[in-house]
């Protein structure tokens, strides 16, 4: 049903934990629909210098947020700001239909850290003007 | 990998050794279609199946021309519920009562039969997964056609009063079915004792093949067809008879009438002790389902702050087969409707593990499988965000 | 009794060598539930299903998407009329059009779709059973919803026009069902070309077991659910899956699809010897289907002045079956409706006998068949009051 | 599906054939339904000497009509009117709840030669005072 790369990341995660004095945090998802993710985020300099996640949800979930922390890892805030679930999806070499929305949950934990870190700082970061943290009275799960 | 432990027999059971032997010969050997009467094999064929009829039968105690060979559980259930609406159709009576927990074979065909201007209410259930008796009698009406209610819930497994049930039902004059496919095998069935008019079986529960079940309906219950078609199963039930599968089937129910006693004392203390093993080994768990009043296989465990399928991923890989919810569900996402109709919040109801044991399961697999999810639960919980609340 | 001469292979077939080996690893080894995706057994048993989906599909010209498992031609034949009927359901199209010498699982249906306001027009046939395709045309009206039409008929063999039926169907904007169960493995079935929308299958007619079996339903076409429940068969078919069936019809198929055209030419070779045989041995005997368009394996003659059941029963003595009308209904004393279709009296029809040969049937077996019948006619012939009419 | 004694009479039926001067002969049955019957007497000193059946039927019509002859072999037409349906299915161990019919035929059979040979010779037969030979037209088949 997965993937050797889900299953490795899901296995052997990267950067699984919290973080004391994190620049950014982010947290999405509900218990409800089965799946939370929280972000941190430690930022220099605009770099990512290091991020960690608590993951509660599904192996897919799991390995999305490895992934998804892998791939943000020393990279610029306006190059994380722009990782998308499409790019988490194919550097796990895909994820069963049903499952894609796992990684749609790691871009919202990924965005939601960073905009965390924006209001901390004051700092504008390209395509998070517009970004509504999502309210959780409001919640649809998948 | 090394030893494999298969713990989720509530999902489907290995096929015992004498019933694939018994079901061989009708393959290439006694294979002749049972509605040719008028020469050797199709005879050999009819007499299994009347041999096979009788067994079931004895087994819930009914008469054998009150069982009905279906293609398993589901359509069964799917026979019940269509055939009492439809024979009524139109006729006044137009009301159905089941519960929350019944198996979607039940609740689905409820929905569908909505467009035919059938209506259902859901009884509630208590945090154990019981009905309440005087919710049911307040539910019957004059309009009220059929009971519908699980002897034995598949995910927690507890065990409802049947006998009462039907004695309710049989107060008012209203016919009861009851989905029997995990019972089977697991509980006494008497359908004269418990007043049951329509028993839904599956063979693949207790050691049988799958896509083979049964039906009992007591004699003089009206009950359109679902199958219509050639005479088979005395005009009920159309389609060639499944001969290989309805004498595997029989074979399977032979085998768990012989040590029927012993069996379910043998698991039931197994169960108690992998129990035990969670409640002691592991904090902030809930048993899910009645303590006493469940199945004899049946252990339900909430694992509070980390979600089931990364521990079912995680069971696999030491070779440990079990469920989160039901067989049929886990394909999807939502959290088991059963689990929220014993009023479980989401968050906790995602947790949930179901060990079924089996014949095969021992002491030493127990204390493993538990040591193994004490290490899974607190590897999950580690990497969990709300492992604190 | 030394040999046997097995000459009902439209009732039954002996079950393959191949697929009982291919069947036997899903009972005691790879027996887990498909639906439980996340561990190993079940993975292997969803992709066991997967594969053989995926021969059936390639058998018939199908996407493998568009077949699902059931348990027979007899559930096929009922999802496909009451699916579409019921998907109609109040919805003002409420017409059937079907044949007068369908199976009992199309005509059984039909009637019984009567009660939900669903009427049925039965195409006549001519005296080999064919159909007019001019009384099809000025049979469908604006509120036609399908057309139900066998492939290949099962007492006396005749094949239809399948693709002009097609054609006719699109044309009217209106499904076309067809009852493929006698047709599979003897006919070249393109449901692409032959513009079909829906196709019934079952294993045990070409060599599967008994129990399992196929449809065929075109995307996009609207049906409801015959068995509603689990999310099986993508939530069109709930009941755990028959593995161990499913993966034996394909098994089936695949082997079927092999030597199909040495398969065909051989036995229509056979078939016409027996034909021949038949024709220039007794006296006073009519061929009943047509004399080209018939089913490789059908032989189908009726013996005036004699009866068909006393025939099958001297018959069985020289250890020779066959089947007097369909396998269906031997038990009953009506006389055949597809001989009656055709135009034959109740008393000819009555001394009706078919012969379907099969894989393992050979020249020698017909001599010798066709010396039995000759002796057991005559024989009773000599006792009839009417052998001088 | 059928006893030995039903086999027996159905594989080697006793009296078939026809009768040249017949003192009774009496067809029942319909080929519409499948079963024809017609049985010849001979009867001397009101005894029955000899009877022959023709049978185009099943096997249990078959062996009905033949077991029905060997009943009334030898016997006095008084006893032979008497003879029931119900006697033939003892004497053939039983027969298939759908087969019985085809005892009751024989015994009709039986009742038409008899009436046939009471209406030749003007005799009159204790318990075919009534009888009516069945109306080909108004056939139902079983
Ligand atoms: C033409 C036809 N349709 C349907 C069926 C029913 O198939 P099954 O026996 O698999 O239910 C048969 C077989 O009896 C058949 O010959
Ligand atoms: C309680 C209950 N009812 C019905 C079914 C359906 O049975 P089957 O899988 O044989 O269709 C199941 C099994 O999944 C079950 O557990
Ligand atoms: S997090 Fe919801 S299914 Fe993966
Ligand atoms: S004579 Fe009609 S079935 Fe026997």
């Amino acid at each position: 049903m997965y993937t050797e790369a889900v299953m490795d990341h899901f296995r052997n995660p990267r950067n699984v934990g919290s973080m004391e004095n994190a620049d950014g945090v982010g947290q999405v998802g509900n218990p409800k629909c089965g799946d939370i993710m929280k972000i941190y985020l430690k930022i220099n300099d605009e770099t990512i210098e290091d991020v960690k996640f608590e993951t509660f949800g599904c192996g897919s979930a799991i390995a999305s947020s490895s992934m998804a922390t892998e791939l943000i890892k020393g990279k610029s805030i306006n190059e994380a700001v722009e990782l998308t679930n499409k790019a988490v999806v194919e550097a796990l070499g895909g994820l069963p239909p049903v499952k894609v929305h796992c990684s749609v949950l790691a871009e919202q934990a990924v965005k939601s850290a960073l905009f965390d870190y924006a209001q901390k700082t004051g700092k504008v970061i390209k395509g998070l003007e517009n970004y509504e943290p999502i309210d959780d009275d409001d919640i649809h799960c998948h | 990998m090394s030893k494999k432990f298969y713990l989720d027999n509530a999902a489907t059971t290995r096929v015992k050794k004498e019933v694939i032997d018994e079901m061989l010969k009708y393959f290439d050997e006694k294979y002749g279609n049972p509605s040719s009467q008028l020469y050797e094999l199709g005879r050999r064929s009819k007499e299994a199946i009347d041999n096979a009829r009788k067994i079931v039968a004895d087994f819930i105690n009914a008469d054998e021309k009150e069982i009905y060979f279906t293609a398993g559980g589901s359509e069964s259930d799917n026979w019940a519920l269509k055939g009492v609406a439809f024979a009524n159709f139109n006729k006044g009576k137009n009301h159905i009562i089941t519960t929350k927990i019944e198996h979607h074979a039940v609740l689905h065909t409820c929905e569908y039969l909505e467009k035919f201007g059938v209506k259902t209410t859901y009884l509630d259930v208590d945090k154990y997964g019981m009905i309440d008796l005087e919710q049911l009698k307040e539910a019957i009406t004059p309009e009220t056609m059929l009971i519908s209610i699980m002897f034995a819930n598949n995910e927690i497994g507890t065990i409802q009063p049947i006998e009462q049930i039907g004695e309710i039902a049989k107060e008012h004059g209203v016919l009861l079915h009851v989905d029997a496919v995990q019972a089977m095998g697991a509980v006494k069935i008497d359908v004269k004792k418990q007043h049951i008019d329509l028993l839904s079986m599956s063979a693949h529960k207790l050691g049988g093949p799958k896509g083979i079940g049964g039906m009992f309906i007591r004699k003089g219950v009206k009950i359109d067809n679902l199958i219509h078609g050639g005479g088979q199963e005395r005009g009920k039930r159309a389609g060639t008879e499944g001969v290989q599968n309805i004498v595997g089937f029989a074979k399977a129910v032979e085998l768990a009438s012989k040590d029927f006693d012993a069996h379910v004392k043998k698991l039931t203390s197994l169960r108690n002790k992998f129990i035990e093993g969670i409640k002691n080994n592991i904090p902030d768990v809930i048993l899910n389902g009645h303590p006493t009043m469940r199945l004899p296989n049946n252990v339900n465990f909430s694992y509070k702050y980390v979600e089931g399928e990364s521990i079912l991923l995680l069971l696999d890989m030491d070779g440990i087969s079990a469920s989160s919810g039901s067989a049929c569900t886990s394909g999807s996402l939502d959290p088991s409707h059963v689990l929220l109709a014993t009023g479980l919040d989401h968050g906790t109801a995602h947790g949930s593990i179901r060990f079924t044991i089996g014949e095969e399961t021992t002491e030493e697999d127990i204390s493993f499988v538990v040591q193994t999810m004490k290490g899974i639960v607190e590897r999950l919980r580690m990497m969990s965000p709300i492992k604190n609340d």
